[in-house]
This record gives C-alpha cells, structure tokens and sequence, in this order.
C-alpha cells in the first residue's frame, strides 16, 4: 500500500528525521497561511501517489505567501496521471548543496532486507540503478540480526566526508530501518536526502510502501487514502477480493490468482480483450460472489461474464450458492459462462441445473464462448 | 520414489479444528494420507475425524511420530505455528496460510537456513505425491501417478495443467505449489535438484508467473545442471505493471518480473515455454 | 550485578507488570505512614540482596500503622547473612490463593535464554528444581527470534486453566521477557506470582539481576547500591580490578582470573591460606597495581603479598612500575614476593634489580616462599 | 599439521590501530604470523608496522585474502566487528576483547549456527600452532612445536601450563584460549574433536575452571569419543560460591559449577586430573 508524502514525512518526524518545516492543506488560503508563518520562499508539492509529479507540474517553488496561493490554486486543479490532486504540501524553500538517496526495501531475490545509498539523489533511484549502477551502495541486512553498524559506514563513506554529517546521516539512517520494520514497510525512502547551503541535513521527500499483508494493524490501515484508490478495486479489497480493471470487454471471475491471470491470457489469445482480473481467493464465500458480480456490472464495458473455477480450498458449491444469490438479487444484463470444476463440483452443478446459464467443461472451452457472447 | 512426500510421510495438521483445517484433514485422510495428528492450542483431547488432536506440537510429534505438517492457522498465527514445528523437529512444513507479513517471513526464511526444516508456502496449495498422499487441498482425483514432476506458484492454474496431464495420459511423480507470496520457503531453484535426483520423475512441468526473478534464476539453473527435459508455462502476459495481481508476489515494478523476461530467458535455457495451459501435454510428450 | 526487590518492582511496574500497592522507605515513620495511606494490613519486607530473608525474620504482616511502625522498627535494626537494613518495603498485604513461579535467565548450556514456569512459587526454584522436577516448565528461546506464543502457551498451560487468568499471564510473561531483554538482565524474576483470593494476578516478589557487562549503559549502572555491597570489592571494581576477600593471610595480586584462582589454590594446597583473589585484569596500567596493594593493606590479616604475573596483554613493565610507585607511596608493612614472566619481562626486572623485593622464578617457588614469609 | 591455525593462515587485525591492536600486531609479525591487513574504520590508507590499514573487513578480504579476524576493538563495537568478519567471509574470528554483553553474545552464537565461520573468544588469549604462527596475545617464546594440544577457559594460567610443558621437554601441537565469558565461541567440545582428528597431536591438556558445565561435557566427550589421552586441571578449587571470580563464567552458583563436580566428572571419564600445573608435564609423559 502506498501511503502520501505527508503521511510519510509525519512518520519520519515522529521518528526524529529531520524535514524541512510545513504543514499540508487542501485549500489555497491555508496554502497562504502556511507561507505566511514559514516567512520564507516554500516548495508546494500535490499529494498524490503516482510518479513523475514535478514533470507533470505538479511541484512549484513560491516567493511569497500570495505567489503560494496563486500556485496553489493551480495545483489544487491539477490531474496528475488521471488522478486529482486533493492535498498539497506547503514546506520551506532550502537553497541545496547536495542531494542524495538513501532507501530500504525488501530484496526478493536475497530474501533479506537491503538499504541502498546514493550521492545521486533527487531523482529517480532505478535510473540510477540502470545508468550509473556504480554510484549505489548496498547492504544486505539478514532479519534476524538488524542492521549493524559497520554496514552503515560503508553505505555512508561513498557519500560524506565530513565527519559531523557523518554522525548525522548514521542518526538518520538508523531511524529510518526503525521506521522500516515498526511500520512493516516493504519501502522506505528519502530521495532526496538534501545537505543545504548552510551544512544542515533534511529529508526533503519522504515515501513508505506499506506491506498489505500487515494492513491487520489499524495503526497502519488507517494510513490509507481510499480517494487515492480506484473505487472499484476498493470495494474488491475490502470485500476480500482482487481486482484490477482492464480495457476490455469480457469480464471474469476466477478462483486463484495465477488462474485468473491464465485466464486473462487466454481471452488475449483467443482474440478476445479481458475487462478485469477478479481473484474471489481461497477461502470463498457466496457473499464474495454477489460482490464479484456487483462490481463486474459497474464497468460498462463489460459485454459477458467468465466464471473460471478450479475448487481446491474454494468450495464449488459455495460459488454455485453465490451465482443463484446474485442472480436472484440484481438484474444481470450479459450473458454467463460458468466452468466449475474440482471440491463439490457435482453439488455445485446440481445446484445450477435449473438455470439458463451456458456451462463450459474446461477453461479453453469457456474463454471460447465468453469472447464469442461478446461480440 | 518422488519428492518431499512419500509412505513414510505422517501429517500432523495445524489448526485441524478450523473450518478449513478440518474439512482437508477428511479429504487428505480419504485420499489415503497418514495424517496422525492435529494441534490446536487449549483443544488437546478432542478428535477430528478420528485423529487426535494435542495442545502443542511437542506433543504430537513425540505421541505420533508426525514429521511433516500442514498450517491451516489464520495469518496472525502462522509464523508462530512455523516455529513451533521447527522446534518440534518437522522435517517439512507446508504452509496453506495467506497473508502473513513479509517482515516476519523474512524471519523465517533466514531462519530455516539454520535447521533441518523445509518450508513449502504460504499461501500454496501443497504437496502432493499421486497415489501416495496429500498434504495440502489440491482435489486429489485430477491427480495420477506417473513420471511427471509439476512445480508451480500458483494454485489452481496447476490443478488445470494437472488435470491436462492427467486427460493426456502422463501422471505425476510429485505435484507442489510453491506459494505466491513475495518471500516463500522453498523456490524452484530449490525444487529442481530434487526432481533432477528423483528416479521416478522423467520431465518437469514449471509454471511461474510475473513478478520477482524465481523463473530467471531457475532457467540458468536448468541450464547448467539438468539433464531431464523441462517445460514451462507463465501467467500474467497480459497483465499491466505496477499492479498486483492477487498474489502478493504477482507484480512488475520497475521493469523486472514481466512475462516476456521469464519467457526469454527459458527459450535461451532451451525450455518451451507453452502459450496456453493446453499445449502442455504435448510439449512435455515431446521431450520426455 | 544485583538489585534491589523495590527497584526491580519500579521496573517491572514501569512495564505495566501488575504489584500490590506500596512504597520503600528507611525509617518506621514513613512505614506507619505508608501503611495508613494503603489503609489495610500490608506486608514489611527488609531490602537486602541476600536469600532467605524471611527464615531470618526480615518479612513481617502488620495489620494496622502502629504495628507497622512497630515491625518496621525491629527490621530496620536488623543484619541479615552480616548485610545492616537499610530500606524496608511497605507493601498491601494480600490473602492468597495460588502462588506461582515464572523466572527468566540466561542458560550457558543451550547458549540460549530459557524460561521457566512452576505452579510451586514463592519457595527458592532451586529447590523445587532439586525436588520435584516435574513441576518446573521450561522454553528455550532463540535470541534471534525471541519470545514465541507457542512457547507461552506451553509454559502457562500447567499452571493456569481459567481463560481470563491466561490472558493476563501470557502479557505479563512477554512483559517480563521485555524487561529481560531491553535491562540487559541475566535474570529476571517474579517469585511468587499470585492469584489473590479475588482473582487478581500479582507480582509479589520482584528480582533482576543485571549483566556485568552490560553497566557500561548508565541508566543500569545508576540502579546499583554501593551499600549492599563489600566495600573492598566496590574499590577494586571502580579501579578496573576483580577482587573477593577471603580469611587467609597470604594476599596475592595476578594478572588473570584462571592464575589467580590456581594462585589461591596453590596457597591452599602448599599449606597456606589465600587472604584473597585479585585479578588485575588484561590491559594492566601502573594504577591498577597501585589500586591492587591499597586494598589488599586494608585487610588488617594479611601478612606477605606475592605477585604471579605471566604476561601477555599485561606487560611485566607496567607492573613493575606499579610497584614501584606503590613503594615509593605508601608504607608497606608485610613482605612482597615477586614473580614476574612474559612480556617485557627483561625491562621489568632491569627496573626492579635495586629493590629488596623476594623474587621467585616460578609460581610454585613464589607461593611457597609468601607461605613461608606469613608465618 | 595442527588445528584451527596453520601455514594457511592469514590473519587481519581488527583494531590494528589501538594501542594493544598495534602492540600485538608487531608481537604476532615478530613471530611469523602472516599479518596481512588490519581494519579501523576511518583509518584506511594507514600502515601499522607495514601492515596495509583498510576502512571494511570486505575491502580487506578482498585485497590480501585475509581468512583469520584477530579483534581488539573495544566491547561496545566488538559484537558489530565480529558480524563484519562474518559477512566479509572469514573462516576463523579470534575475539580478544573483554566485558561484551551477554544478550549480545547469545546473538552471535546463534547467529554463528548458520554460517562456515569459527568463533573462538570472547576474553580469550587467542590460538598458536607454535613456530607456524600465533593469533592473538600469548607470549611466544614460551611455546615448542611438539604433539601435545592445549585447550584452556583461561589466558595466563594456559601460558603456566605450557610454559610447564616446554620446560618438561613437551612440545604444542596448538595452544588456544577458548575465553572466561559466559558465552563463548568454540566450547572444548568444538575443539576435542579437531585435536582427535588432528595427525600431529598426540595427547591433549585441557584447563578449566569453575562455573558451567562445558567441563562436564568434555569429560562425556573423551569418555565416549575420544582414543587420545586427555590430562586435565581444574582452576578455583579454593573459590567460594556466589562469587565471581574474575571471568563472568568463573562463578558456582546454585550448586553448579563447583571443581569437585568437574573434577569427579573427569575421573569418571578416567582422565587425570593434576593438583598443580607443575604435574601437568609428568601426567602427560605417562600417558603419550
């Protein structure tokens, strides 16, 4: 789960992080105000969790408190990437020295944790790690230990020299592992971390990526945005479901992810265009079926529905269960094709025997009638 | 012969008074596995289909001889039930549970390293040797015994490729899901030298998916150690980056662990990579 | 190192473990107030760093003030095992209906932390350990890992059957391994932990022992009491020395703790008795030697002193000039015996020639000649 | 041949900078010993008695091919140093340093279970294989090459006995410290079975002293496992209980760790047990 800039960097501060004073807003009056109080040139920076936002305009720098509301105003009417800005953050303005990148996250392929540091920041770290792969430093801290100390001096020696920031940046570095493991991140990132003309050190952005496996902690579900979140894959989530919504137009709902994306690749290579991944999970309810069912008929798009079910720890009779729930509660306008196969598969199929559905023996055979009702 | 499970497996189930827990317990039982045991903290005493059910696995392991276990614990409770198995001298754990925090999985996959314990999950289906036993909730009729070794991350695309094998007459020596979670226990990298050095096994059906780099590293494995043929599928083509799909493992970020990089790099290792769960068959008929 | 009952009570308070109500003070005074401010019976208990305080009459019940005053008074004026009161706590007195064992340690054999339960508490564990075996539950924990549920579950399952009563020990256990972990203590223990006849759990008695190694962090440091402790022994201490008095009147200054203890025990066996152990440690300067002759004249048996010194770390150099500084500083009534080997031995022995000091070229000869000196 | 320490051996002093770091380097070259590199972060670039200075254990490692840690950095940094030799690869840490907390030691020990490195210390002496090379702070000139390995919880009372050992003509195989810590590294356990292995070691002294059971162990040890004499002596026969004397692990407390305990257990194991370190050489002699 990504979280906002201001989350991250209130996280940072209750850790002792140094950051650049400020306050977010939504408004361009508190924009002024927030100017006002700092009495300094500030950086005005959209909220939104998507990349690239100061090439898309959506970082500006302003002298005065007016020029910080006028700017405001600008960004608070923003799009970036689709999404609208709703919040901005209004910081002081540093006059920068240096500019560098400290981030950890999870290392899939070494299975530990890895904390990265470049004198190359500012900007984004994986063109770095593409173009000039030398300028990072890494270690590689086993779980079970914690980071030690000689691992940050090796990190940090690269980058500086003086032996006062030296301390600092072990102070910061150390914070930030803290923040990493008491907050489950798979991410944590200050990029840049900016030594200003005056010699002070500050994170002058903050990023966290929640791990969503630990978002049963309400300290940390409380951190999410739904408004930042596309509606849909919302109300998946929180009906314990996965979606993604696609361009096309055959939906389907499927029981087990590497399933539903087979799926996904089978309607592409029949000819067809899928409308959505939908994983119902394991354990499946038939309320998970009705939600299923709601969400596919709120993409318009959508001209027929897949069920793709190969039942191991999902119960084929508990999906059958929800198809009739569903289709007794709501008006179902495409045309279904159920394949159920596996844990009750022939209570399932007794169960649907007086429908009108249209029944698919295997996966092949279903995505085939899907793309062909579609047309 | 086959791998990880065979006659000498004893299952003990943990969390076997659980819907889920209880359910498979009846299915792996009626399939023919010995399972001898359950835990489930403060319900020692009780039976569930028959098989005792202890406070601790201590204790069932020592009563009944259980060397591998099966997790149907809610997430919370999963690492704690792992480190309870490896304390108690599991030989395999095969962990079904979904969800639990990479954090503490990162705690247990170093951990291991330390023991004699192997790590099948989470959030898989299990470990199957047809005919033998199951540990796991794989619908055991799709399975046959056969030469065929099936190792996937996914869990029911393998039930479908399964039962392709199955239709198309080539039974299984040992099928496994290996879990879709970002940090899982054992890898493909450590499943291919067991089929290499199984006598049973003749070729090996590999299905990966988007997401991290387990099909690269395991396609230069192929290349410079296996001599049996391998076949390979991929989910996830059609998948956009950036998002996840289900699986917590299941995403491209930042350009790695897209499909076309998995498929490249099984060509390059000389292993076909089918295009539909469908051509499997016959590709594997190809080469073994 | 240990520590006070009532400031391991602190502690463990400070953690949240749950204790009868009470406070510590020095005079029969504050007692009386003490008890009149709980307003029931309360139980008076000597703070000494000794077992078996109460077979010697240092916990007593007083039912009102007055009596409390009373008792207070008698405690204050008592020794213990040579140890004077010179605290008591006043504690509310309690009706018991359970008492239980939970102990956290150190366990040199498993190079792991174990920690034991037992439905048998209040009486010495060792004890209980000796006599019924059986009663005593053990986890062995793994540092890198730490406290695992299981393990909790495993240790209270014997003791306690009531689900509410289960709850509450399962957090007072990870609150005592908490205490353990982040005091640095080699010990941690709550003995007895009480059911009251209403129900509630209790840490009744508290005690921690502290890693030696670990008083480099002062907030552990600062919890030690130089009054409970021999004074000989705090001076060696301070000055970098390890040194334990004994009856004998043959003293003797080693550098090592194994020499020193075959030291002792070459006194012994050569028909003498050693006046004490004193190791000067590893990186030995001329102070600790000066330090070293200081105490040891403040032992009014001691009769000859002998140097055994075999150098490695410790250069026979410095301890030359040591004793050479001590001669020239003070007046040293007995006979010395030197013995000095290893590194830098030609320089020592070159600084020592003009000195009317007994030399001894082995170990063996230097011990039989300070035997012979003390008679 | 020899044990732990051997031509082989290549030794980076970490803290070579420090006063005893720089001291025992020169004492250790003076000897033979292949010092090759030394590490003090933010000294690199430095020479101690011509011995190359670097920032990182890696960077040594990797320029001289260093395989032995030698650590006299002070407790507080000593626990960081020894996981840097770690993770940098090295085969062999002697630790020298003293008064490392014990939570910190109980990590690395277990730590240690999951890789190839040999920890040998905390508040030990160090390792010699004499006329080959010494790794650590034991005088030299005391040691012969000979077929007798020593194994001692003590730092001077080893240089005693082996002084004892020369003077009586025996010659060291190895000599080493094992360190007066709680926790230590090797135990005599580790070590018995090196010298039982070894071709150049004929006979063993062992010294222990009170506290623990590491002694008992040993005496089960040889009993069981072990073809070669074993002689051993016991320090603080004259020690009261409850009192620490001097080494954090040289206390009997509760009843444990008392010489009549350790010294019975060896009888039991028939191993001689010397009265004084004078009859150590005689007690060898009628055994080799």
């Amino acid at each position: 789960m990504k979280i906002h800039e201001y989350q991250a960097r209130e996280i940072f501060t209750q850790y002792g992080i140094p950051a650049p004073g400020g306050a977010v807003c939504n408004t361009p009056l508190e924009a002024k105000e927030i100017a006002d109080k700092i009495g300094k040139p500030v950086v005005i920076k959209a909220q939104v969790q998507v990349g690239g936002r100061g090439k898309a305009g959506g970082i500006k720098i302003a002298r005065t408190p007016d020029e910080a509301e006028k700017l405001s105003k600008e960004i608070l009417s923003m799009e970036i990437k689709g999404i609208p800005v709703e919040k901005i953050m209004v910081a002081e303005y540093f006059d920068i020295k240096e500019e560098h990148y400290v981030g950890i996250v999870v290392d899939r392929a070494s299975k530990r944790i890895v904390i990265m540091t470049s004198p190359v920041g500012g900007i984004d770290i994986e063109q770095v790690v593409k173009q000039t792969p030398e300028k990072i430093h890494k270690a590689n801290i086993d779980p079970l230990i914690g980071l030690e100390n000689y691992q940050i001096q090796r990190l940090i020696a690269p980058l500086f020299t003086d032996p006062e920031l030296r301390k600092e940046v072990i102070l910061i570095i150390k914070k930030l592992y803290q923040v990493f493991i008491e907050m489950n991140c798979s991410l944590a990132e200050i990029n840049p971390l900016v030594v200003t003309s005056k010699g002070e050190l500050l994170a002058c952005d903050a990023k966290i990526n929640i791990d969503d496996n630990s978002l049963f902690r309400e300290e940390l579900a409380k951190l999410r945005d739904p408004k930042a979140e596309d509606p849909l894959e919302l109300a998946a989530r929180e009906a314990g479901l996965s979606y993604v919504g696609l361009d096309g137009n055959v939906a389907c709902i499927v029981n087990g992810a590497g399933l539903a994306m087979t799926t996904m690749d089978m309607i592409k290579l029949y000819g067809g265009e899928p409308a959505n991944f939908l994983d119902v999970g394991g354990s499946s309810s038939p309320e998970k079926v009705i939600t299923a069912m709601k969400i596919i008929l709120t993409n318009k798009r959508v001209k027929s529905i897949l069920f793709n079910i190969f039942g191991g720890i999902t119960r084929c009779d508990d999906i059958a269960s929800g198809i009739i729930s569903a289709l007794n509660s709501m008006e179902v306008p495409h045309p279904i094709v159920v394949r159920l196969t596996g844990t009750n598969q022939e209570k399932a199929q007794e169960m649907l025997k007086d429908t009108n559905l249209n029944f698919a023996a295997s996966m092949t055979q279903g995505v085939k009638k899907a793309i062909e009702l579609a047309r | 012969m086959s791998i990880l499970v065979d006659k000498g497996t004893r299952v003990c189930v943990q969390g076997i008074t659980g819907r889920d827990g209880a359910f498979h317990t009846n299915l792996m039982l009626e399939y023919g596995t010995k399972v001898v045991a359950g835990v489930t903290p403060g319900k020692g005493g009780q039976k569930v289909h028959k098989v005792p059910v202890f406070n601790t696995m201590y204790e069932a392991v020592n009563k009944t001889g259980a060397n591998t276990s099966v997790i149907y614990v809610p997430a919370k409770f999963a690492t704690d039930a792992m480190y309870e198995a490896i304390d108690a001298g599991i030989k395999l754990i095969v962990c079904i549970t979904e969800g639990i925090p990479v954090n503490e999985m990162l705690k247990i996959y170093n951990y291991l390293k330390g023991t004699d314990t192997r790590l099948v999950g989470p959030n898989c289906p299990g470990v199957i040797t047809p005919g033998i036993a199951k540990v796991g909730i794989m619908p055991g009729w799709i399975h046959k015994s056969g030469p065929i070794g099936v190792v996937s991350r996914s869990g029911t695309l393998t039930y479908e490729v399964v039962s392709q094998l199955t239709e198309g007459g080539l039974g299984q020596s040992t099928c496994l899901g290996i879990g879709g979670d970002t940090i899982i226990g054992m890898s493909f990298i450590d499943i291919l030298p067991l089929f290499e050095a199984d006598k049973d096994t003749e070729g090996v059906v590999l299905i990966g998916e988007i997401g991290g780099t387990d099909e690269e590293l395991a396609a230069d494995y192929i290349k410079e150690h296996m001599k049996k043929p391998v076949v390979a599928f991929i989910a996830g083509r059609a998948a956009p980056p950036g998002k996840r799909m289900g699986h917590a493992g299941a995403i491209i970020s930042g350009g790695t662990g897209t499909a076309e990089a998995k498929i490249s790099a099984f060509q390059k290792a000389d292993v076909p990579v089918a295009q539909s769960p469908l051509e499997i068959p016959d590709l594997v008929k190809e080469r073994v």
